[in-house]
């Protein structure tokens, strides 16, 4: 019943496909749902049930559900607030907390299905739900973003499905369980569902439709960055890890420690604060996917504990820039200069959010820092890892210098004052939830490795001083003086380093391909 | 020496002015009294000894002065100098380069 | 070493840290033909600096730099009581970011461009440092720093992580050639310049506690022969001298490329020499 | 994204010897304009010349125009005075004259070397040039009596003859410090960082040096023949050994160099001149007041200095007109400064030599 339920809706969502492509004229969609018509009908008519369930809740099951309920509900609950900002008619903005719930109902199934064309239709299901949610405001650029996010998953849809159809085809099962199980089989049709997963993880070459999705109300790019939809990325290579072979594994390792420095470097050009924490995602993104391919006990540890943090890092951020944009009116870094002096509370909160992801004693840092050390064991029996060495240390100083490139501009009060506004509790208690939640969890962390207690206990002393201290001190009784200008009345403009590597995305995308394709041509 | 008239001081310099030949000195401006005064623009030749071209002229304090800046850029630091130091008034040259507003207003003039 | 020992060394570390400033400024002084300022001038510069009118510019600003202070001491702290390298690094990494948030945090132009300029030659160093607590490790098999003092010596190993750290040395200083990040000639002393009265003072100490987190770095790559660790660092204290005196600044961007090529350079030579060569 | 950072250099910049202020507006610390104000210092010296002194007293009066280029002024203020009074010097006293100009030109050239380590960052090599520049020094102030405002030139002469010791000192220190250039020489061109700092760097080109009035070493280094002491026959250079320097890039680096091997050129005069020297009157007498007008040229260590005067027969001058070699250059100076990096600007700054106490007067 279950099943036929979803091949028939399945039929129903490509049908749709096919007709938003011809809505929007785009050949390329309509071919594409095409395609996947077929291959779901062939692969339909010669599915055949085995033993194992459709749907096993196993830890990684639940340790997603964790983040997309938790991390997500809060980001629901803070887009009910952020739709009151938002110029729409009601019946829209109450379409679009539904959808964003529906979305989170969605992941839920989709990373407990355990068979592949039902984890197909709910990979299909969240390529529509993003698809409505980028197309919300409905405008050009809207429009044109969703069309392109539509077009680019839909290529992982079809990776999928002709992962689905080969296994079938060559008589294998569908079943993730015994897939995994079946050690000595590697199937090239493994190599379709990793590509299947790169690109709902925004690996390059397909980026294009995370950055496009910013148009979109914050609320979704929050959902999509932090708990939902890229997460099904880490997810897939988590599952399939174990049955790589050593050089898929390594080869996969490698793409996502280069994109992993590629996307840091690339994210140092941009200027929209949305655009830039999006590139900051996809380059912890392919970090993630970089260690989830390991597929040793460690670096599966250690890829849930960046799942977990980063999810719940980018959720406060984007939270935060969606307060930005609708309070303070605030979309470029540049216009963010004078924020501690215009909403003291939020500034900090940023910048506390930066160091969550990047320094001590936080805990996508502690993800690093068992990485670093990780690394050093594995480069004891395999030189070729230095290249993984290599480009995560750099990628991970580069992605230090992008946050705090951004809070020099959050700390300067040069140039435009701004008129002090307060964030209403309600708008940042989605935030200050999440926070609670993760220092919760850092804690919960420090108990359980006694190794790094005391470290995070002098630093997260440290920290929680350091935060009361700036809200306590005004050193009111000491002489304050203006500034040293060199002898200048006025101080003039105050401005940060910007770096350009347009110049050499061409190079870093053509390398991104040649991965793929070894990796290709390795897996046949 | 030459005299020159100063409507026709753009079109001699000009005229005459190379910049691999000649070195431009500098503008002097000597206040002769009774609103009359002797600008001198000196020139040099390189690799010549002891060779100066002079054009002169004496202009009152009311004409505002055309600028040679465009022709010889150094020209501007002579022209903002006599704007201050003289109170001549010439085109497009603002003062206020080596006084300011506490100095005694043009204090190279004779007699105000 | 005790634990008390330990803790005196770490909580004495600004005050003999002082002692070592001093006789790095006398040796530059008499490289330079000079007869240099007494030993104990930090102390007198200290008193000075203590008896001065406390002038800030804004709270902030002031509290940034404090814990930069503070977090460097605890690193110093972690240092002597044998921890792991790798937390060491990191710890050192959130200090010097306390410290580039307290630059940012003025309306001074050279304050900002001095944060611009030393969150750059962070990211010159920072995987250097990474790099070479890795090859630590593959010699040692540990990040602990009380387990490879314990260990027996094997400097061979670690020759090219040696050279290599000496390009941090001068980084983490700010040495010439490579004091981008301070350059009083172009910057004005960058973030340091809107510090005045006892805050400059720890601005002054926390250069002593940089002097002993670099140093104690080269330190521990003779392991348990303390001589030759000695030897090891009073040679690149001499060298980096040397250096210093005898170059000019090089350009951020030039920093930039020089670390890179040389410092991470040599780092990875380190890892193919330790692993091809030595085990 | 293109952001605008204004970065002022000055009037109290910790690199600047004297008061300049110049406003970079850079991008990503790269100079894109240059807004400049010199007149901090403006102290009325041409005025004083003409209302306070006597003609007479005014060689010493325009000596305190600029510090390092003192006896330049005196100089080229007593030739334009001599001029106008008709007074013809002897060989000796020309040759005096020369002596000291050299050995200022030697002076100043080495605190501008100075100056352009210190302002790159090179205080090792800063402390080793002033060191040197002590050996000069000393010749100076055992010939005038003065280290710095040597008031050595009067009208009519010189004020004090060259005595033996003060010759045998001069020798053996110019022999020292012949060899201590050269060395300077190999540290300039073979330092893996002064060639970051200066090779290409701050370039002026050829023809710009001719466009923007270059002068002095910064014209020299460019490759423009252009130098006073070829271009004048009123002092006696050509007997004494004098050489045109010239560079090619016109960088930091070539301009350096060219002040090096000047300084080596004028080792080479003033060794010349001291064994060259003969018996004879050190003043000149003279009679009567100055009546007429006069232009004077001369090379000071910078560049060009110009005296213009203006006598009408009484003991006061009608008009001083001082145009000092910093003053022309300022369009060249912020012409090169655009494009090139605010980390390099402190050192272009100081290998221009620029003297902003002469430029004010």
């Amino acid at each position: 019943m279950v099943h036929f339920l979803i091949g028939f809706f399945d039929f129903v969502l490509l049908l749709y496909f096919m007709k938003v492509g011809f809505d929007f004229k785009n050949i390329k969609i309509q071919i594409l749902a095409l395609i996947q018509l077929i291959l779901f009908a062939f692969a339909e008519l010669n599915f055949t049930h085995s033993g194992s369930p459709d749907f096993i809740i196993d830890e990684l099951a639940i340790f997603m559900m964790i983040i997309i309920n938790i991390v997500g509900g809060a980001i629901a609950l803070y887009g009910i607030k952020y739709m009151l900002y938002e110029d729409a008619p009601k019946y829209k903005k109450d379409i679009f907390l539904v959808y964003l719930w529906i979305f989170l109902v969605i992941m839920n199934f989709a990373v407990i299905s355990n068979n592949l064309l039902y984890f197909f239709f709910f990979f299909e299901l969240t390529t529509l739900s993003s698809f409505l949610l980028i197309k919300f405001r409905n405008d050009d650029i809207s429009n044109k973003n969703a069309i392109n996010a539509l077009l680019l998953n839909m290529i992982g849809g079809l990776f999928l499905l002709i992962a689905v159809c080969l296994n079938l085809f060559t008589n294998h099962s569908i079943y993730i369980n015994e897939i995994i199980q079946n050690k000595d089989y590697i199937s090239a049709a493994m190599i379709f569902v990793v590509f299947a997963a790169f690109i709902k993880g925004a690996m390059k070459p397909f980026e294009s439709w995370l950055l496009g999705a910013m148009v979109a109300p914050t609320p979704v790019s929050a959902l999509l960055h932090s708990a939902t939809m890229v997460k099904i990325a880490p997810f897939l290579v988590l599952k399939f890890s174990p049955v790589f072979s050593y050089e898929i594994s390594f080869l996969i390792t490698l793409l996502g420690m280069f994109l992993f420095f590629i996307f840091a470097l690339e994210g140092l050009g941009k200027n929209s604060f949305k655009e830039i924490l999006a590139y900051s995602t996809i380059s912890l993104l392919s970090l993630m996917i970089a260690v989830a391919a390991i597929g040793t006990k460690e670096s599966y540890e250690i890829a849930l504990l960046l799942i977990f943090f980063h999810a719940i890092s980018k959720a406060i951020l984007f939270m935060c820039a969606g307060i930005l944009e609708k309070l303070h009116h605030i979309k470029s870094i540049d216009d963010m200069q004078g924020l501690m002096s215009a909403d003291k509370p939020l500034a900090l909160l940023i910048l506390v959010s930066f160091a969550t992801v990047a320094l001590p004693p936080f805990g996508l840092f502690f993800a690093k820092l068992f990485f670093v050390e990780y690394l050093a064991k594995l480069i004891q029996t395999d030189i070729l890892y230095i290249f993984i060495i290599l480009f995560f240390v750099v990628g991970s100083s580069i992605l230090v210098l992008l946050y705090f490139k951004i809070a020099s501009l959050l700390l300067s009060t040069n140039n435009h004052q701004q008129t002090p506004a307060k964030t209403p509790l309600s708008f940042v208690a989605s935030s200050y939830f999440l926070f609670v939640f993760m220092i919760l969890s850092i804690i919960y962390l420090v108990t359980t490795k006694s190794d790094i207690s005391i470290f995070s206990i002098i630093f997260g002393a440290l920290f929680v001083s350091l935060i009361v201290s700036l809200f306590v001190f005004k050193f009111n009784n000491l002489q304050k003086i203006s500034v040293y200008a060199c002898g200048e009345n006025t101080i003039g403009q105050i401005g940060q380093f910007y770096f350009d590597f347009e110049k050499y995305a061409k190079y870093f995308l053509y390398v991104a391909i040649f991965l793929w394709l070894v990796l290709f041509g390795v897996s046949l | 020496m030459q005299e020159i008239k100063i409507e026709n001081l753009i079109e001699e310099i000009t005229s005459f002015y190379d910049p691999k030949l000649h070195h431009f000195v500098c503008l002097n401006a000597n206040d002769l009294g009774e609103n009359r005064l002797k600008l001198q623009w000196i020139f040099t030749f390189y690799n010549q000894e002891d060779n100066y071209q002079i054009f002169w002229t004496i202009c009152s304090f009311d004409e505002v002065l055309p600028t040679i800046t465009k022709i010889i850029p150094s020209a501007i630091m002579s022209e903002a100098e006599i704007v201050d130091l003289f109170g001549v008034q010439i085109k497009d040259i603002q003062g206020g380069l080596y006084l300011d507003e506490t100095s005694p207003i043009s204090p190279l003039r004779c007699s105000i | 070493m005790s634990i008390v020992f330990s803790f005196m060394l770490g909580f004495f570390a600004p005050i003999y840290g002082g002692i070592f400033y001093g006789i790095d400024r006398v040796l530059k002084a008499k490289m330079q033909r000079r007869k240099g300022p007494p030993v104990l001038q930090p102390f007198y510069d200290m008193l000075k600096l203590f008896s001065k009118t406390k002038f800030i510019v804004n709270a902030p600003h002031t509290i940034w730099m404090i814990f930069y202070f503070l977090s460097l001491w605890a690193v110093v702290f972690m240092i002597f009581f044998g921890g792991n390298l790798l937390y060491i690094i990191f710890g050192h990494l959130l200090a010097t970011v306390f410290f580039i948030i307290s630059g940012y945090s003025v309306n001074s132009i050279f304050s900002q461009l001095g944060s611009n300029r030393k969150l750059l030659s962070v990211v010159a160093y920072e995987p250097i440092l990474i790099v070479n607590a890795i090859c630590i490790y593959l010699v040692f098999g540990t990040f602990e720093i009380s387990e490879i003092l314990a260990a027996p010596n094997n400097f061979n190993s670690l020759v090219f992580t040696f050279l290599s750290l000496l390009f941090v040395v001068p980084t983490v200083l700010k040495l010439s050639p490579f004091d981008a990040s301070k350059a009083h000639q172009e910057i004005v002393g960058g973030i340091e310049v809107e510090f005045g009265g006892v805050f400059y003072e720890l601005v002054y100490a926390a250069k002593f506690l940089e002097m002993i987190f670099v140093y104690s770095f080269i330190f521990i790559l003779a392991s348990n022969d303390y001589i030759f660790g000695t030897f090891l660092v009073v040679f690149s204290f001499f060298a980096v001298a040397l250096v210093d005196n005898s170059t000019a600044r090089i350009k951020i961007d030039s920093l930039l490329k020089a670390l890179y090529m040389y410092g991470f350079g040599l780092g990875i030579v380190s890892i193919f020499w330790i692993l091809l060569c030595c085990i | 994204m293109k952001k605008t950072i204004t970065i002022p250099l000055g009037s109290q910049h910790i690199s600047l010897l004297e008061p300049v202020r110049f406003n970079f507006s850079c991008e990503n610390e790269k100079i894109t304009d240059v807004d400049y104000n010199v007149g901090f210092v403006h102290r009325g010296i041409e005025k004083a010349c003409t209302e306070k002194f006597e003609y007479k007293q005014v060689g010493y009066v325009v000596a305190r125009v600029c510090g390092l280029c003192a006896i330049t002024h005196t100089m080229a203020y007593t030739l334009g005075i001599e001029h106008i009074l008709n007074i013809k010097t002897n060989k000796k006293i020309d040759y005096l004259r020369i002596l000291m100009l050299e050995l200022d030109r030697i002076h100043s050239h080495l605190l501008c070397l100075a100056h352009t380590a210190e302002n790159s960052g090179f205080e090792g090599m800063f402390m080793k040039i002033m060191g040197d520049r002590e050996l000069v020094m000393d010749i100076q102030e055992a010939i005038s009596g003065n280290r710095v405002q040597f008031d050595f030139v009067c009208i009519g002469g010189v004020n004090r003859d060259i005595s033996t010791e003060c010759e045998k000192l001069a020798f053996t220190n110019l022999a020292l410090l012949d060899k201590k250039v050269d060395d300077l020489i190999g540290k300039f061109t073979s330092n893996w960082s002064t060639a970051l700092k200066y090779k290409n760097i701050g370039a002026l080109s050829y023809d710009d040096a001719f466009n923007f009035n270059a002068l002095g070493p910064l014209a020299r280094a460019a490759g423009a023949a252009i130098d006073v002491r070829a271009e004048s026959s009123i002092l006696p250079y050509k007997e004494v050994g004098y050489k045109m320097i010239l560079g090619q890039n016109g960088d930091i680096y070539d301009r350096n160099l060219v002040r090096l091997k000047e300084i080596k050129n004028s080792i080479l005069m003033c060794q010349n001149i001291l064994s060259g020297l003969t018996e004879g009157e050190i003043l000149v007498k003279f009679k009567g007041k100055p009546n007429g007008e006069s232009f004077t040229r001369l090379e000071a260590p910078r560049g060009e200095i110009f005296y213009y005067l203006n006598a009408n027969g009484t003991n006061m001058l009608q008009r001083v007109r001082i145009k000092t070699p910093t003053f022309s250059q300022i369009p060249g100076m912020v012409e090169i400064f655009k494009g090139s990096d605010y980390a390099d600007a402190p050192a272009i700054l100081a290998s221009f030599d620029p003297c902003m106490s002469c430029t004010a007067k």
